[in-house]
């Protein structure tokens, strides 16, 4: 416990640090980031350290997450809807229609040639039904204004209504993926996350009528107020010059706050939920179905219920936190989701903090985006330190100096390594 | 009296903070069967582990035909001759039957086959699964692989973590008579058995251990005729 | 008092090989007026360099809030690619009234924006650049093509309009498909694009990225033999790495008659880097504009020169193109109106964006041979 | 309780069950002997649902269990261990036991959340329940270590201890005793009969100590390569030809004492 | 009707470049199956040790050609390919010394290993660059083409070509050869079953007298080996740049697991089935279709089952539906 409080003050140090010796809009900046960071830590801890499921789909859920903000909070396009909205949606029920029948065919029918005829007939005669209603609907929609608009619009809603919305479509999703892949173990569904993950952004990327597509959505609505506005209200501008501060930097700071206010609170909430959850029987019984499912399953554990239960939850946290990254941004861009960053980056806060433990995913949130962020001008004045010595207009320092932006990620790696080597089972281990 | 060939003489030591082992000490001259007992959780197998090198002595030493070696590696105890079958996770699960045993005469330069005919010979069932993944195996069979794992090496000493567990009546018959022939031959044996009446009757010396220390010592026909002994360890 | 600007732009990330050429091409104008040491009251210009990484729009959200609250620049050259230019502009632009001006993003939606007058962009519209494109084809008696673009929102922005204008036009598209960049292998794409024919391919992707995957894919299996190359195609490197069987392709970038298109490339091989590359010429446009627009207002604070910078760009006026930075120092000082042309005969229109005239060119041994400007 | 029809289970082209048919009878102590690889886990496991038969059926009290998913038979009252030990090894033993009775309310996430007074109760029951089990099992001093830690023959004690944590009707017991020291095994031998005796438990048990199968099981059933071999009491399938010929053999043959 | 060009323009389209890409997936996929089936984690700094090695490579390139040393049709860099090797696997051996030994010591999870070697690709990938930097080179040389389209067409009269690179075919000689020779060596020789029973028992290897520093080296100068001629090969036929040899772990890995992760022969079924599943159901039948039906049947539309937009998915939803069928992969692979 108190190695757990010493590192969170350490963490704190760094944050306060890029305040004072940055800025304090810096420092916001890369905490809120640094909050939807952790929630996305907890979820994917939920999946992997409960119950030992190698999620490395989490892309994916965010981006369904910011994909929900983008369907609740967007305006509508003005007659999109009645162009083709209805023919989608008709097309996609049918679409679901034709798995579901498919997957009846096969569990009713005898094993033989003719289940495999009628699979093959439910499936193909689906497609091509699913295209003929699908395919004009979707040409209708795209024609509407292309260069701005081209896609079926949001409902307009408040946007902080996206936020359980990411949550509940990602869950959506894990359901269906939890279906058909948690039946794999480790790196076989590892890559089975993947893949979905990496069709989840292929949709997203290339049908234009949900989101734009590649062509990106932009100025989604905000729940906070804008900077510019704050600047332009008079009543703002003395409370801010009153404090003695700079009104375009209060703004700033203030937007940001409100945002870190509402992130504490979900993040509150989450962590809050999740502690109680693993500290309870349920959380003993999840802990053993990662130990040895077999022994679980016959202790009377329905261990595939229990991993999908587990592998939704994780997901619809993932979705929350896309949602709010989303908002945060205030645009949806399909082409910048990459495992790298949205996965990998994920899983090195849930295991540098520690798998299997809450508040160890919460630490790795904050400890690894800061590093993400800072290991730019840490590089660079590393590089800076290496080159201080060298005479100038040497071969090697001009060299170097070019190589400059490189060290980013080789820092990164740097301190990575560093990290794991003094606590080879994450900062703040599970149990 | 002489050294005794193997000795791991009043060991200390655990796995972490706390000591398992109580100054606890194990020996076995040439050519004998040094038998323990104990109950569960007694240190049996971490005294096995450590005057294997697997664990680390805080005091005490490991002496083979004299020689100190309490410094040495595993790898090198098994070049110096000492095999070990441990209690559990003795068998390579995803090699074949056939590759266990190759994997036991790893060190071996010579031919191997003859070794491997005799302990086919030992367990018969073993040949006819000699394809077969080990990991595939009934729980009686993976300790006869894991055996016939270590007679491959033809060691000086082979220690052995309960090798009967699980074994049928016939085939632990066998292994035992298989174990007095090995030991005829110049073999030390040391081995742990909670089948310890069977184990104790061929024993030369048999030891009781509780708590990580040596509650009994003497020969095994002495230590069966204890009625102490067995009504407390061996099952009255 | 000294001047700060930003550099954000991908220096890690997919489009890492290009960024360096760009962030030197900015550095150029920043040089010049260095040298001329005549900006403002004799105020030094500084460059600080920031990673976009072109794909994490968090982590260059962050890294521009670095740049502005904490490195105080003053104005930023930047971002590239258009996720993560929205995303800066958004929150940290327009929250700190900071000008930004980027030279390669070209997302339409852009335009839309709400910017508050701060976001300038010196690369041309997509749409524009299409129907130019359908123009010179139809000239050619282009009868059909096939497109291949690189699946971002420049190259779908691009590949949309082209089909469009040149369908408009009579012609028609056999196929329009995306490639990713960055990726191992187009086989399928070329394979599907081989399938669909026609006259030739237009590859609206990067040189040095997907796009150059596709037309050596496509020559070496003798899909397509002729290829139309957009701006973002045009470069040596693509002449180096093909070779010979690239004559005969041709295409556009942007660019005049003027000497600033030839001008900068000379600057760069001064320099020392490849002035070709692209979006150099934009860069270096968009950081002199910055600049400019600075000496116009009297004052480095974004607030005062943002509306400064069309005007600067903008006839009537001098015309200006690279190397002349100097001297435009001196006229903006005297009260005499200048008219930016720069390296891309810089136009600035509508919401901020430049109109783009291009240059039509062909490649004939292993060089780009200019056909003419439109 | 239990009755097994001509039971198949094959891997690939091997007969690890060929044609077994058993039957257990309501309150009784079955012994299943046979020689190694006789096919008694995998007809464990099979009954347990943790395999799919090949072919042939599996009842339980008349009613069909045949491929059932072994956390429905164990709420249906029927009990396994594992001849090798499954612990949950980044658990502690004490936890090792709780985690075993059905239907804790404390597994539903809404009482984790909004019901802790109940839940805590209900752990407290629990917590108690299973220091008595660790208690009888000898291993108390053990409540706290994580079950990894533990030796092989207390791992084995953990196993027969979680069938103890509830109520059962029939409990599979394979070679609880392997490993187990032979006082504290006619200990579990006592207990056995006990739960047998009192609550009406049914035992289905594997070993291969023939002390102490005589002493607890009647009928005793042999199994050799997949089929049952011999079945009767303790005394009719000792003295079987082929009993003792597959499987009990006659004793050691070198003469044991002086060997040296 | 004609069979003949519809053969040959599938040909010239499908089957070679998918073979090509396939094998050249196989040779990375081998290195990662092997250091998972012996080392028991997912290398992520294997993109990157490719890199690396090629990046050596290039550079004893340009100093044989330099030299004026070439190899005739062959490209020089085959001859520069040992030096690759050889300085690939001092630096992977460095850093086993450096960064893996001592989780291995502490019997780290592998996900942990996972992520370390995460912090590997990241040094790694700055070390390239910093080296060679980040643009596209190309570095082959000699005879590019077996046989050119145009010149195919020219002989054979068809009005369709078909178009082999040397480089395509040395890697689908290159790959077949290796993982016969992997699969060898892990079954056959002493030294490949110690390292088997290394990575499925370390302490009983120990037992055994296997010396587990040796498994390890060995592990790491094949896996160099391995993604070095990989990398080198790619390099050939496609060109060298850092961020492609990144982007190529993912469907290395997916052939790796597809295949069954620690089998050499599930590493090339896995290689073929995504390079085949990318290029084959977003193939436009058109041009066999128009060469096949009587003209007056000649499809319209481009007969694509799915748009080249989703080539990643289909491949990967083709991945899912074999891991569906055959959870650990075609060639029953291990699971940690
Ligand atoms: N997964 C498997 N694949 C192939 N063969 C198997 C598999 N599991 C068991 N077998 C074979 O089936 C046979 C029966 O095994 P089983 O474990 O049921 O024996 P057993 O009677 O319990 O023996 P023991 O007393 O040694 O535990 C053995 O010969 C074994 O090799
Ligand atoms: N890996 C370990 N880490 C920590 N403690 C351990 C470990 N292995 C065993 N112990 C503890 O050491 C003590 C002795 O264990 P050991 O395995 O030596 O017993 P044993 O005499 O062999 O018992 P058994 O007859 O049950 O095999 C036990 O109380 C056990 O809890
Ligand atoms: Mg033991
Ligand atoms: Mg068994």
């Amino acid at each position: 416990m108190n190695r757990t409080l010493l590192l969170f003050a350490f963490v704190a140090l760094l944050f306060v640090g890029t305040g004072v010796l940055q800025s304090w809009n810096s420092a916001l900046g890369i905490l809120n980031m640094a909050l939807i960071s952790a929630i996305m830590a907890l979820g994917v801890n939920m999946q992997w350290g409960y119950a030992g499921l190698f999620n490395v789909g989490v892309m994916g859920f965010v981006a369904l997450g910011g994909l929900a903000v983008v369907v609740t909070a967007a305006q509508p396009v003005p007659g999109a809807f009645s162009a083709g909205g209805w023919g989608v949606l008709a097309a996609l029920a049918l679409g679901a229609a034709t798995i579901g029948g498919a997957v009846a065919v096969w569990r009713r029918m005898a094993k033989g040639w003719a289940r495999t005829v009628a699979l093959l007939a439910v499936l193909i005669g689906g497609f091509f039904a699913y295209r003929a209603i699908f395919d004009p609907a979707v040409a209708a929609i795209e024609a509407i204004n292309p260069a701005l608009y081209g896609n079926i619009g949001g409902l307009g809603l408040p946007v902080l209504l996206a936020w359980p919305a990411g949550g509940l479509l990602a869950a959506l999703a894990a359901w269906a993926i939890g279906k058909t892949a948690l039946g794999l173990r480790s790196d076989y569904l590892a890559i089975a996350t993947l893949g979905i993950a990496e069709i989840i952004i292929a949709v997203m990327k290339n049908e234009d009528w949900l989101a734009r597509g590649v062509k990106n959505m932009i100025s989604l609505p905000r729940p906070v107020p804008y900077e510019v506005d704050l600047q332009q209200s008079a009543g703002f501008v003395a409370w801010a010059q009153g404090w003695g501060y700079d009104p375009v930097t209060a703004s700033a700071i203030v937007v940001k706050l409100c945002y870190a206010a509402l992130f504490v609170a979900v993040l509150a909430i989450i962590v809050t939920l999740s502690e109680l959850a693993l500290r309870s029987p349920w959380g003993r019984m999840m802990r053993a179905i990662r130990d040895n499912e077999v022994a679980a399953e016959a202790m009377g554990k329905d261990v595939t219920r229990r991993h999908l239960q587990i592998f939704v939850l994780g997901a619809a946290v993932i979705g929350i936190a896309g949602a709010m990254m989303t908002t945060l941004d205030s645009q949806l861009t399909p082409g910048t989701y990459n495992p790298l960053r949205f996965t990998f980056l994920v899983w090195v806060m849930v295991i540098v903090g520690g798998s299997g433990s809450n508040w160890g995913a919460v630490l790795g949130g904050f400890l690894i985006w800061w590093l993400w962020v800072m290991v730019e001008p840490i590089g660079l004045s590393l590089l800076g330190a290496i080159t201080a010595g060298m005479a100038d207009g040497s071969w090697l320092k001009a060299h170097l100096q070019d190589s400059a932006a490189h060290m980013r990620l080789l820092t990164m790696g740097l301190i990575l390594l560093l990290v794991l080597r003094f606590s080879p089972r994450g900062l703040i281990p599970g149990r | 009296m002489a050294e005794p060939f193997l000795i791991g003489e009043s060991m200390t030591g655990g796995y972490g903070a706390a000591d398992i082992l109580h100054g606890c000490t194990l020996a076995v001259e040439k050519g004998q069967i040094a038998v323990i007992v104990g109950p569960n959780g007694a240190g049996k197998s971490t005294a096995m582990k450590a005057v294997f090198g697997m664990l680390r002595l805080r005091a005490g030493h490991v002496k083979l035909e004299g020689e100190d070696i309490t410094a040495l590696t595993p790898q090198a105890r098994v070049a110096k001759g000492m095999a070990f079958v441990p209690q559990t996770h003795n068998i390579f699960t995803s090699m074949t039957v056939e590759e266990n045993l190759e994997m036991g005469a790893f060190l071996r330069r010579d031919d191997i086959r003859g070794t491997m005919e005799q302990v086919y010979e030992l367990f018969p069932i073993l040949k006819d699964k000699r394809r077969q993944a080990a990991g595939e195996l009934s729980g009686g069979q993976r300790q006869q692989v894991a055996v016939g794992r270590a007679l491959m090496t033809q060691p000086k000493v082979l220690m052995l973590d309960e090798p009967t567990a699980g074994v049928s009546p016939i085939v632990m018959d066998e292994l035992f008579d298989r174990i007095i022939e090995v030991a005829r031959t110049g073999i030390s044996i040391l081995m742990v058995e909670q089948n310890a009446r069977q184990a104790l009757m061929i024993a030369d010396k048999g030891y009781v251990l509780v708590q990580g220390a040596n509650r009994f010592t003497d020969t095994g026909p002495a230590l069966m005729a204890d009625p102490e002994v067995r009504r407390s360890f061996l099952g009255g | 008092e000294d001047v700060k600007m930003g550099i954000i732009l991908g220096f890690t990330g997919p489009l890492e090989s290009i960024t360096p050429n760009m962030a030197s091409g900015a550095e150029l104008a920043v040089n010049e007026v260095n040298e001329a040491g005549t900006l403002l009251e004799g105020s030094k210009v500084t460059v600080v360099r920031a990673d976009s990484t072109c794909v994490d729009a968090a982590a260059a959200t962050a890294a521009a809030e670095r740049l502005v609250t904490s490195d105080k620049v003053q104005g930023i050259m930047g971002a590239d690619c258009s996720g993560v230019t929205g995303a800066v502009l958004q929150n940290v632009a327009r929250p700190n009234g900071v000008v930004m001006i980027s030279p390669s993003a070209t997302s339409p939606a852009l335009s839309e924006a709400e910017d508050d007058g701060l976001f300038f962009r010196t690369a041309p519209s997509d749409a524009r650049q299409g129907e130019v494109i359908a123009e010179i084809l139809k000239e050619r008696d282009i009868g059909s093509v096939a497109i291949t673009y690189t699946n971002n929102d420049y190259g779908k922005g691009l590949a949309d309009s082209i089909q469009q204008a040149f369908e408009k036009a009579g012609g028609k598209v056999t196929i329009s498909a995306a490639h990713e960049d960055g990726k191992a292998d187009y086989s399928a794409e070329v394979a599907a694009l081989a399938a669909a024919g026609g006259d030739m391919l237009v590859v609206a992707g990067y040189v040095d990225q997907g796009g150059k995957g596709v037309i050596q894919a496509a020559l070496d299996t003798g899909a397509f033999e002729t290829f139309f190359l957009p701006d973002g195609m045009y470069g040596d490197a693509l002449v180096e790495a093909i070779g010979s069987p690239l004559d005969g392709s041709f295409g556009t970038v942007p660019g005049t008659d003027s000497e600033g298109a030839t001008k900068i490339l000379d600057m760069a091989k001064e320099a020392g880097f490849d002035g070709t590359s692209s979006y150099v010429g934009e860069s270096y446009d968009a950081a002199s504009l910055i600049l400019l627009a600075m000496q116009a207002a009297g004052s480095a604070a974004p607030a005062d020169y943002k509306s400064k910078i069309e005007e600067v760009a903008n006839a009537p006026g001098e015309k200006i193109y690279p190397g002349d930075l100097a001297k435009a120092i001196e006229l903006l000082k005297a009260g005499t109106d200048i008219d930016y042309v720069g390296a891309t005969n810089v136009e600035l229109i509508g919401p901020g964006e430049s109109a783009g005239s291009f240059r039509e060119y062909t490649v004939k041994d292993g060089k780009f041979e200019t056909d003419r400007f439109r | 309780m239990i009755a097994v029809e001509n039971l198949h289970r094959h891997f690939g082209g091997f007969r690890a069950v060929d044609g077994a048919s058993l039957q257990i009878a309501t309150g009784s102590i079955t012994g299943l002997i046979g020689p190694n690889g006789a096919g008694k886990t995998t007809l464990f496991n099979v009954i347990a649902g943790r395999l799919p038969p090949t072919s042939g059926r599996v009842t339980m009290d008349g009613e069909e269990i045949t491929g059932l998913p072994p956390h429905a038979l164990f709420h249906k009252g029927l009990l396994r261990t594992f001849q090798i030990a499954h612990e949950f090894g980044s658990m502690s033993v004490r936890e090792n036991l709780m985690m075993v009775p059905a239907r804790q309310s404390g597994e539903t996430l809404w009482n984790a959340w909004f019901r802790r007074g109940a839940v805590a109760a209900e752990e407290r029951r629990l917590r108690d329940k299973a220091d008595e089990v660790l208690e009888f099992l000898t291993i108390s001093h053990l409540a706290d270590e994580k079950a990894s830690n533990i030796s092989g023959g207390q791992k084995k004690l953990l196993e027969l201890g979680r069938t103890m944590m509830v109520d059962a009707k029939i409990v599979f017991l394979d070679e609880v005793g392997a490993g187990v020291n032979r006082t504290l095994l006619n200990t579990i031998g006592d207990a056995i009969v006990r739960l047998n005796e009192e609550r009406g438990y049914t035992f289905c048990v594997i070993e291969h100590d023939m002390d102490f199968i005589a002493r607890l099981c009647n009928p005793v059933i042999c199994m050799a390569e997949g089929k049952v071999l011999a079945e009767g009491t303790v005394e009719e399938v000792k003295n079987d030809e082929r009993v003792i010929e597959a499987y009990l053999g006659t004793g050691l043959k070198n003469k044991v004492v002086g060997h040296a | 009707m004609d069979i003949l060009n519809a053969l040959v323009a599938f040909l010239n389209f499908v089957f070679v470049p998918g073979l090509a890409y396939g094998a050249q997936l196989a040779l990375g996929a081998l290195g990662v199956t092997l250091i998972y089936g012996i080392l028991r984690f997912s290398n992520f700094a294997h993109g990157d040790t490719m890199a690396f090695g090629t990046m050596v490579t290039i550079l004893g390139t340009w100093g044989l050609q330099a030299a004026g040393v070439t190899a005739g049709p062959l490209p020089t860099a085959l001859l520069a390919l040992p030096l690759g090797i050889a300085v690939t696997a001092a630096l992977v051996l460095a850093t086993d010394r450096a960064v893996y030994r001592f989780y291995r010591r502490q019997k780290a999870a592998p996900t942990i290993l996972v992520i370390v070697s995460l912090g590997v690709m990241f040094v790694m990938n700055g070390i390239v660059r910093f080296i060679i930097g980040v643009e596209e080179i190309g570095f082959a040389d000699g005879e590019r083409f077996l046989i050119t389209a145009g010149d195919f067409r020219k002989m054979t009269g068809l009005s369709e070509g078909l178009a082999i690179k040397t480089t395509q075919a040395i890697t689908v000689v290159t790959a077949l050869i290796v993982v016969a020779a992997l699969f060898w060596f892990l079954n056959r020789t002493r030294t490949g079953k110690s390292m088997r029973a290394f990575s499925d028992n370390e302490d009983l290897a120990l037992l055994s007298g296997i010396n587990p520093e040796r498994v390890v080296a060995v592990t790491w100068i094949l896996a160099a080996a391995l993604a070095t001629t990989a990398g080198v090969l790619y390099g050939l036929d496609k060109s060298f740049k850092a961020f492609t040899y990144f982007q190529l772990l993912l469907p290395i890995f997916a052939a790796a697991i597809v295949g069954g992760l620690g089998s050499p022969l599930g590493a090339i079924a896995g290689g073929f089935v995504i390079a085949f599943s990318e290029v084959t159901v977003t193939y436009a039948w058109k041009k066999v279709a128009t060469y096949l039906l009587p003209d007056a049947l000649a499809p319209d539309g481009l007969v694509q089952l799915m748009s080249t937009d989703y080539k990643f998915a289909v491949s990967f939803t083709i991945l899912i539906i074999v891991l569906l069928f055959m959870p650990t992969g075609l060639f029953k692979g291990k699971s940690v």
